[in-house]
């Protein structure tokens, strides 16, 4: 049975990897996880410098899933070089570092700082958090915005790139158009869909920045449709995420489009949701017979 | 260290202790773990729910293999624990975030302040610091327990392990007013303090420690949604840039929940 | 305790509707809910002609919610005031029809012979259906057309107009901003976020449209903020919809920014759902000591 | 016809009767409204899942006030149907759909087909033409009954109420192969036919009952999410314009789901 996926030149051990932000630098999973098993770790955002974030109370739950404003608090590229990378080293796994910036400037600093790490395998460039006043998702929601980012970080950086893209759009197409024709390696999506919640009682907004992101399993039809009109907009691979709880839903994003898949907010629910993913996927190789997990990608169209 | 373990723990016994106040005992090999002022994630079974809910625990038996917890009911979750009969498993999550730390009580005169549902988790440090096994025995443990009414949940087991006051906001048992009314009236001196409840208390805790020239270590709260420290929550913002975080934030949910109040921005 | 609203002119004797296409004309659920209680009905979309809709399975169950492509099917305008205005006559509540089209032409048809219908206190405009090839939805996802279609319904409405913003759209505010630009005199939204199902053991769309519109709880988070935005963008009356399932959902809505809510798949779930909201927010006034439910609108801010 | 509600049904007794397939009685006022034919939405209490599950009435006493319902576990809701047991309530929507037009049988030679989890409903028909109070007592019943293998489920039962006839797909019993070899083999004749099963199995009957110039009433699937005509989902396409969607369209959960076949696009 064949279960590697080839992302961007990249050979993935199986298509299960972790979504930014809900599985920090793979050490606190790390307990739950072995995290050999995985495709890939995909680390929380990280900018030039230390973020602090936004004020708390940063994460809610609302039916089927979460909203969160964390506002990519992270001890800057610096420190994931010297404590998070050593780290993943001792593992037999690829590690993919989300990156996140301001302005241009920001996200050039990043990737060029991570360009000489041989422990890095790929970059994905997160210009969709909602959740950040500047920069951020003003990239991601419109395409030209996109093309420039894109074509400047891909000047620069030495790992292939997956552009991270924002729901939040009118056309996943057009986006996933711009990111590929600006050179991007692949794409990854979806991050979270805008969203609020209101204490009635308090009368208060339950996230301090009044909306968070929205994610887990209420978002995964939204999430499918995307990967779906995505990878039918073009031929970079894409990575596909959104709500993914268990194998079922993974196999619904491959064949949807998806050559990878991350698990995300799940991961609090079920922390080894990684591994069951993965374990389950092979059931259902074995049990449909197939050989190899490249046939199902796509499939359904 | 052990490992955390999301694991599938049996209900013993249930009942309720005060209006809407449900203590709840689990078997768990957790227990084995536990320390006081740590936590468990407990998962409703309502599928529309996935987050974990973090409950204190208010005490364990390492030979019996148990877990006490004490809690509010308080939405849709605790609603659902509060079903739960003998028989009954549930999941859970643990054991979670750092504890008291109790060697700083050696030999030391010792405050406990606790206020409504940030009481239970103290019971199991008083006690610990009472009889625990470890060399962290204090040389006298006072406790100060505030409750809103007549209904003193706990307040006879707090008597066991030291001297216990009362403040209730409607007057009806001990001090009329809050914790720090209570420690004002009864003029109660200590070296350090431990301490859970609402924020607004706790800084009244913190302004009452450095009153008395005592050191206060108190036990915060904030949404959570890992309880692991992976998602970034659950921060509360500290004076010194975090040794993690290299920011002014720490994780209430694996650097805590319990701080040193000098470290903290309250 | 007043808990009359009003929309462009139209008093309401509580902010309850039901949400077009989840009650039918009301018929079906007066079996279970008195209409007299209701502050509005809202009936399916009708056209100009009647419409077949599109091939089933046309709903699927997902999460918190559900997929549906009906495609609109209706027994077209001439039915809907020869059969079901009549019957709504006999009933003490507002009754609003959802109009549907392929063109400008269509839709001018429906609202013109809807005119001289003194039945019909108020006309919501549907150019948000994700389930219909032509038109509908590509007047709803860019705010030049949907300026244009507005204002030619305008010109020929004599009753107010809602406009029914579609929730696929990368800013809600815009398109709120140019429907109200144009003379409606209120907006209704979310309508339905696109979705996608696919069954992976049958190896097929779950819907025969391959994609299907997202409602029910699941999408309530995005549907307050995108109330919460276009309330904050216009100046017109907002009516919210989105996974209303209780009166906590309905007064979240409105403190967001709503004047008037709707109840929709959820009727689905509980065909008493219309009279709980109603009932739930009187208790919720009692609690509070809101004497005037205009208060709460738009509260948090 | 009595108003539609929801309502909390409670469960009586549920026993397994052949591998995953249920047999589920319930008390409820609704049963004094049942019709065979005719079905229910049962509500799963899993808050992910809203929609109500659409399962057909077996059969039904109306002086005791229990419906009975036999099911395949087939999914989510139905797994967590079978865990229910004496005592447990649960919600319940209908009485829903047409039933069969029972008044086509009197005085006929009735057939009745039915395949897999097709089977169930026709249990009810079987008895009410045979017993109903009504005067829509047939001449002679004769039933063909289809299963995959020889897990016959219900079958002595229909056998109180005239001749039987079994197709399994593995041989196992009576003919091999599927309800219109069993009805060839055995050359059946019939003025009515009743049906419910899979649509490729109603297609056949369709052409059986031309061949054998008997009127065929077949009961159709779909899936559903209101169950009271209001969403328009779960249509079937009809020859005719309808009378109430005035296209080619009915509903199968008001209008249907027992149609006449000579009115259906199959
Ligand atoms: C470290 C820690 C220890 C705690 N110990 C106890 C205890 O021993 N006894 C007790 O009664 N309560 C305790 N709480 C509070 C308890 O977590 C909440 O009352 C509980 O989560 C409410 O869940 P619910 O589903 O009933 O309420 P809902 O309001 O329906 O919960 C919705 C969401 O908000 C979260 N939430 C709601 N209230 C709180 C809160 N006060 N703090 C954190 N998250 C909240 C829930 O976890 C859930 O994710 C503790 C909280 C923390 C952070
Ligand atoms: C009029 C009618 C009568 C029926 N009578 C019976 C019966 O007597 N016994 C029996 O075992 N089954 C019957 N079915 C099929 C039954 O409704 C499904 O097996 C059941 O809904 C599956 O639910 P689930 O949650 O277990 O499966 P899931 O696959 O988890 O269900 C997901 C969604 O799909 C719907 N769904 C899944 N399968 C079907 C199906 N075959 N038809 C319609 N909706 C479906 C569910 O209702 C739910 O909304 C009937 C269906 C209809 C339309
Ligand atoms: C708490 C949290 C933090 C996140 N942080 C990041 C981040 O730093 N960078 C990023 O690109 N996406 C981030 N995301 C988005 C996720 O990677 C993912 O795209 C999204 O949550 C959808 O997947 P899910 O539904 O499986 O969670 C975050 C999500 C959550 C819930
Ligand atoms: C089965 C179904 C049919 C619908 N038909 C229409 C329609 O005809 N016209 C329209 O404007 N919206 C239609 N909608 C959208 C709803 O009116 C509503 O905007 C949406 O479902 C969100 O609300 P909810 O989550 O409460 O269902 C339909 C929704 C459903 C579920
Ligand atoms: S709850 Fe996730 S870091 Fe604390
Ligand atoms: S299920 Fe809604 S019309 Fe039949």
């Amino acid at each position: 049975m064949n279960t590697t996926v080839n992302i961007a030149g990249v050979t993935f051990k199986n298509p299960v990897m972790t979504a930014s932000g809900t599985f920090g630098s793979g050490m606190e999973y790390s307990e739950f996880v072995d995290l050999n098993r995985l495709g890939a770790v995909v680390t929380k955002g990280v900018a030039n410098v230390p973020w602090p974030g936004n004020p708390t109370p940063r994460v809610a739950e609302v039916y089927g899933g979460m909203l969160n404003a964390i506002g990519l608090q992270n001890p800057g590229v610096e420190v994931m070089i010297e404590r998070d990378l050593p780290f993943l080293k001792d593992y037999d796994t690829k590690v993919i570092v989300n990156v996140c910036g301001k302005s241009t400037q920001d996200y050039v600093d990043v990737v060029e700082k991570l360009s000489d790490q041989s422990g890095v395998h790929m970059l994905e460039i997160n210009v969709s958090c909602p959740n950040v006043k500047e920069g951020g998702i003003a990239f991601g929601q419109d395409p030209k915005a996109l093309f420039e980012i894109t074509k400047e970080i891909k000047k620069h950086a030495k790992q292939p790139i997956i552009m991270k893209l924002s729901p939040n759009v009118t056309s996943i197409a057009e986006m996933a158009k711009a990111a590929e024709a600006a050179g991007s390696d692949a794409i990854s999506l979806i991050n979270t869909i805008t969203g609020m919640k209101i204490d009635i009682y308090r009368k208060t907004f339950a996230i301090a920045n009044k909306t968070g992101g929205l994610s887990g399993p209420a978002i995964k039809p939204v999430a499918v449709r995307m990967v779906y009109e995505a990878s039918h907009a073009v031929n970079i691979p894409v990575i596909g995420m959104g709500g993914i709880a268990n194998a079922e839903d993974a196999i619904e994003f491959m064949l949807a489009g998806a050559t990878g898949v991350a698990v995300g907010a799940m991961n609090f629910h079920d922390p080894y949701a990684t591994l069951n993913v993965i374990e389950g996927i092979e059931r259902y190789m074995t049990e449909q017979g197939i050989d190899d997990i490249n046939d199902i990608i796509g499939a359904v169209k | 260290m052990a490992k955390k373990k999301k694991i599938a723990a049996e209900v013993i016994a249930q009942d309720v202790i005060a209006e809407g106040i449900m203590d709840l005992r689990l078997k768990t090999d957790l227990a084995e773990d536990a320390n006081p002022g740590q936590f468990i994630g407990i998962y409703p079974k309502n599928k529309s729910t996935l987050l974990p809910r973090p409950i204190s625990i208010c005490g364990y038996d390492k030979n019996e293999g148990t877990l006490r917890i004490v809690y509010r009911i308080a939405g849709s979750g605790t609603a659902e624990f509060a079903l739960y009969r003998p028989g009954n498993h549930v999941d859970i999550l643990g054991i979670l975030g750092n504890g008291f730390p109790t060697d700083k009580a050696q030999g030391k005169r010792v405050l406990i302040i606790g206020g409504g549902i940030g009481v239970p988790p103290l019971l199991g440090l008083a006690k610990e610091l009472k009889e625990g096994l470890g060399e962290n025995f204090a040389e006298d443990i006072t406790m100060v327990m505030g409750y809103r009414n007549s209904e003193t949940f706990l307040a006879d087991e707090f008597r066991n392990y030291g001297n216990l006051f009362i403040a209730t906001e409607d007057g009806s048992v001990g001090t009329k007013g809050n914790v720090i009314d209570a420690c004002r009236e009864n003029k109660i001196e200590a070296d350090v303090i431990f301490s859970c409840g609402p924020m607004p208390m706790l800084r009244g805790v913190a302004a009452y420690a450095k009153e008395i020239s005592a050191k206060a270590y108190i036990s915060l709260e904030e949404r959570m949604a890992c309880g692991v420290g992976a998602c970034l929550g659950c921060i509360c913002k500290t004076k010194n840039v975090d040794e993690h975080s290299h920011v002014n934030n720490a994780r209430i949910c694996t650097d805590g929940p319990v701080f040193d109040a000098d470290d903290l921005e309250l």
